[in-house]
């Protein structure tokens, strides 16, 4: 199997669907040429002509005009260059995209089919306003689905499903991963929602790491197995829908669990997915077993490297929580 | 365009509906019977018929929280509407949606409950009905307060740099609840916006229903042609307060009203026809009779109809 | 003590606030006169003229000028009609208002004295564009402070400390509370952040409340004293700053608790607070208690009532909890 | 304003100046020597020294992304600077804020990551100057890309509808990266936007300092004689790639980058001032020098100097 990076695997799975199907569309910040910020959609407008194209700087008009365009029978695949401005069009994804079915479809069976693609994530020195992972607010956010690939393989596999889904998509996409290699089947697959990767087996603590998180937790795991620990690194692929079930069979192996998070801890998706697993076996009538979480510390993101690193999750981080699970 | 005598009944017609049905629900909702809010549209009858009566059904009409007259001319189900305003199970969302309504079969667009969260949905529309070719084209309408709203701009440059099909048609009743637009606007008119989108841009009588077709259309043939998009506004005035139930304080005179009022579109619109000779009072009187029969039937249904399950509350969040 | 309502508690807060401090100034939408779509600054432009100003109808201005205006030597307190429109201006709260201090005013001693005000709440039938309550999203936000008042009383004194606090407060006022009287003191008086309100005391079950949802708890609280079943209801006031420690005594004595918000449950703040409490208990070492959460289903909020009322919480849903974490 | 000789130097000198501390640090992140972004201005100085020589220390100054000469020229310090994009303690925000700097003390406004948020928060620092009563003014800078944003709408309006002290300079550059403005903007040019906020908009070669200084600063009287905002267009050009460390790719040829290059402001600039005889190249030269050692004597400094402990991170988020 050819090895590739994830931005050529983003860019075959685009291509893919745009030979496919006519009514996929791409539009957004510099997506023409060799294709904007991360050069995703690297040639496509040659091949392709307006249907890749280049908006204005306008985030409320990419994606507001991809609920409208989505309404009235495209299938927009737009890209923001960072997810930091979701919060420019937070109208257009939460009170609109989000809600347009069941404020307006159910009698028009209104389908919107539409993927908002972003890079996501720190580390980079991007200081505040281009480093976040914003997809708690989302997951708070009923109406939208959540994705997050890790690997080129993923990506693709991914993108496709998410590309002819007839709901609304939020795809993310990290920094770090964009030149990362994997092995991608040439001929074309779908990988479904709803199916968390167990990245490693392992017995004596469950990892559930999302995003760029999961490489982490896989070198905290490397790191403890030294030492003897095993860890079980889950990474859940999509957070809506989110698959509970794989992760309940590894924590009634391990009995303790981590949950892993780029994003600003407090208020966020390691809360919301303990909190579930507390739920469930409350439910289920067993005691609970040790949790932790880490995340991003409650400031905004510093530009200064040290300090970011000093803020955002680390594998020295994920080892300490795994330590305290383990006592 | 050029107008026949049936072409101006029916536009008479769709204005005196729209007021009998926002007669009705503001009727019902002093009653106590409507659960939500309501904005009546009494005043904005000719923009409503104007702008919508000869749309194709295929085309897309983007209505605003005033927009009674206008989707109803545009083909929205009255029945499913009243219902959907009561939140009954017949209603367009099942009840879930209320006051905003959307009929993709009959091309009204999802009315959002953002004022100015039009524009980047008639963009969209627009965009989808380019590149789908089929010759569909939108109408947006929207407010002197949606006019202030930051996405007008994003939006109306996107039309115009992609030269999409949209006629954006501003309602302009001089008031965003009790602001004047004179304290809210910097420009004289708001037809001047055009200007800064490379777009046609026209001032129009609002209380005239012919003028607003004739100018409506006209635009809607430019965008039909691919000759991009204009900017419409429609001078007019709402003459009930911003929402039912509320009470009149002095944001605006007595006087301005009364002033306004003498400018209602359907009687003056009334008086041409008689003028004209396109039609006796008899038979004017007789659309009246037909449709306050209409209007009663689908008031009685509605108040009838039943509510939703519980379970509905819980259902189409996604498409399976 | 005359008894008033809480428009007019927070009437009187505002005007004593401009009469204390010139610098600060009114603006939002529809405030003059009569007082916009809630009535709260009714009266104020008359006797502060231009202090007291109607913005143009848009969300972006009002908030993002606010955050320049402080930056430059105003006291803004300025007004959303709906915290659903909070979305409008993300940018301007998150990436902006939360983060100035640290981005840009760490040499400068920058300081961002900004009160937005806004309502929020459901159970009135307005559909789910101007029925949510937001907070979760701000309190994963750090940079920004949480207030919620939700008794006349309360109203006045947290405005006047949010108003004379130099850092960006949010204010969330409910709907539901704007009409409801209580006694309110002639006399200047401020209450602090960070002091949980113990509007209840009980010996069973502590419930933390948020909101509108502390009238629902003390619904409950009457209904199950009625089976001998006592709850302690807490009301936080300030979800940032956080008053922790009233919390967790509370619990030392219960030995349970359920928490309690208006917004979506995933990913909300009862997630994040029980988390809290699991780790502080952990961190103790002691044994993690029954813990359970009250929230908004996962839906947009519909608009027929009764569907409204099966999303949103209620009274007999916080007993159906308390009885949970009673097994 | 009428320039005296001195003016005209000063004027050359802020040029020069904020060239130098460019191509310093352009060479520093070539090195490797700067973690974040880099976007060099060279080409917008004749726009920087403009706008901002002749402000008032109180007078405030929202720069972009590529505002160095700009913020030089108002004051902002140039070692606190430098020290914040190396990420160092000793800059404007301890090295937590990075590219973006701003400087209350010397009036320069909070320059955002999210391109088009300067226009909300040059809208309230011109509020608050106008409320403050001290006869300040605002002047804010944006790109042709900046000028696609919601925001410019609202905000200009609000600044038309408020009379707000504020003069709104745009650099088009003719690219928001590889967008080219004539596939963005519908207008023809952007100085057309002035029109809808019934305010002056005039297009300045945004190359000839002397034409950019002319025009702002009497916009900048305009504005603090209480008549209200204006809008200036600069023509001007990036010499470089949108961000450093980026290739250049067809989305410009080399020759347009090559004609362009030929009316590098601050060559223009020179020509003339030895033209008109104001200075002698000898005069020119010797401030080149005086530059050349204060850059290098900053960027020793600020290479020496410390990065910020840890603990710094979870500081400064709330005053206390
Ligand atoms: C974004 C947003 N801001 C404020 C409101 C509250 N609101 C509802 S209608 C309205 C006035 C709209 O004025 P205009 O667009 O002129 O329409 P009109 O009501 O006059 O027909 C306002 C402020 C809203 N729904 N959405
Ligand atoms: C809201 C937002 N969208 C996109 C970006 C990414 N971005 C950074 S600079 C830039 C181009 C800006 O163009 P312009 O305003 O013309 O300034 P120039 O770079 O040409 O000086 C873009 C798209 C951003 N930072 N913020
Ligand atoms: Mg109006
Ligand atoms: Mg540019």
């Amino acid at each position: 199997m050819p090895e590739i990076n994830m931005r050529q695997a983003l860019n075959q799975a685009l291509r893919e669907e745009l030979l496919h199907d006519p009514t996929v569309h791409i539009w957004g910040e510099n997506v023409e040429g060799v294709g904007g910020g991360f050069l995703i959609t690297m040639g496509l407008s040659n091949e392709f002509g307006e249907r890749v194209k280049d908006s204005p700087l306008a985030e409320t008009a990419i994606v507001g005009a991809a609920v409208g365009a989505a309404y009235c029978g495209l299938r927009p695949v737009v890209e923001l260059m960072f997810a930091d401005f979701t919060y420019i069009c937070m109208d257009e994804i939460v009170n609109k995209m989000a809600k347009v079915r069941y404020s307006f479809g159910a009698y028009n069976d209104v389908k919107l089919p539409i993927v908002v693609r972003m890079k996501v994530g720190g580390y980079f020195a991007q200081s505040s306003e281009h480093s976040q992972t914003p997809l708690a607010h989302f997951m708070h956010t009923p109406g939208l689905k959540l994705v997050f690939p890790t690997t080129p393989y993923e990506a693709k596999g991914l993108l496709k499903t998410a590309i002819r889904d007839d709901n609304p998509v939020l795809f993310f996409e990290h920094i770090i991963h964009f030149a990362a290699k994997g092995e991608v089947p040439e001929e074309e697959y779908f990988i479904p929602f709803e199916e968390a990767n167990i990245r490693r087996e392992g017995s004596d603590v469950t990892v559930v790491a999302i995003g760029y998180m999961v490489d982490l937790a896989l070198e905290a795991a490397e790191e403890l197995a030294k030492e003897g620990v095993s860890l079980e690194v889950i990474d859940p692929r999509t957070l809506e829908p989110l698959d509970m079930d794989t992760i309940m069979g590894s924590i009634e192996k391990t009995g303790r669990v981590v949950v892993v998070d780029e994003d600003v801890t407090r208020c966020g998706i390691p809360a919301e997915i303990l909190m579930q697993i507390f739920e469930q076996l409350t439910e289920a009538g067993k005691t609970p077993v040790p949790m932790a979480r880490v995340g991003a510390a409650n400031t905004p993101i510093p530009y200064s490297p040290e300090l970011e690193k000093a803020v955002l999750p680390s594998a020295d981080k994920i080892i300490e929580a795994v330590k305290k699970v383990l006592v | 365009m050029k107008l026949t005598h049936e072409d101006k009944i029916l536009l008479y017609r769709n204005m005196l509906r729209g007021r009998k049905y926002d007669e009705a629900l503001t009727k019902m909702f002093n009653k106590g019977q409507v659960p939500g809010m309501w904005h009546s549209g009494i005043g904005h009858e000719a923009v409503g018929a104007g702008v919508a009566t000869f749309l194709r059904q295929d085309d897309w009409l983007e209505v605003t929280h005033r927009g009674i007259t206008h989707g109803l001319a545009k083909g929205l189900d009255a029945r499913m509407w009243l219902a959907e305003h009561l939140g009954r199970v017949g209603g367009y969302a099942k009840g879930k949606g209320g006051h905003h309504c959307a009929d993709r079969e009959h091309g009204i667009l999802i009315g959002g409950g953002t004022i100015g969260s039009c524009f980047p949905i008639a963009a969209g529309a627009g965009l989808a009905a380019k590149r789908l070719g089929k010759d569909q084209i939108v109408v947006c309408l929207f407010g002197d307060g949606a006019a202030q709203r930051a996405t007008l701009h994003s939006c109306m440059n996107l039309a115009g740099v992609w030269n999409l099909p949209i006629v954006w048609v501003c309602e302009n009743n001089l008031y965003s609840i009790t602001t004047h637009v004179k304290n809210a606007i910097a420009a004289e008119n708001i037809a001047d916006l055009a200007h800064s989108y490379n777009m046609p841009g026209e001032i129009v009588d609002g209380q005239d229903v012919l003028m607003v077709t004739e100018v409506v259309m006209d635009a809607v043939e430019r965008a039909r042609n691919g000759k991009g998009p204009s900017l419409i506004e429609c001078k007019t005035y709402r003459f009930r307060e911003h929402g039912e139930g509320e009470i009149p304080t002095p944001y605006r005179t007595r006087e301005e009203v009364k002033e306004w009022k003498k400018r209602d579109p359907i009687k003056l619109f009334r008086y041409l026809l008689l003028d004209e000779g396109v039609v006796t009072e008899e038979d004017l009187n007789a659309i009246g009779t037909k449709l306050d029969k209409e209007v009663a039937e689908t008031v009685d249904w509605a108040i009838e109809s039943p509510m939703p399950a519980l379970e509905e509350a819980f259902t189409d969040i996604y498409v399976e």
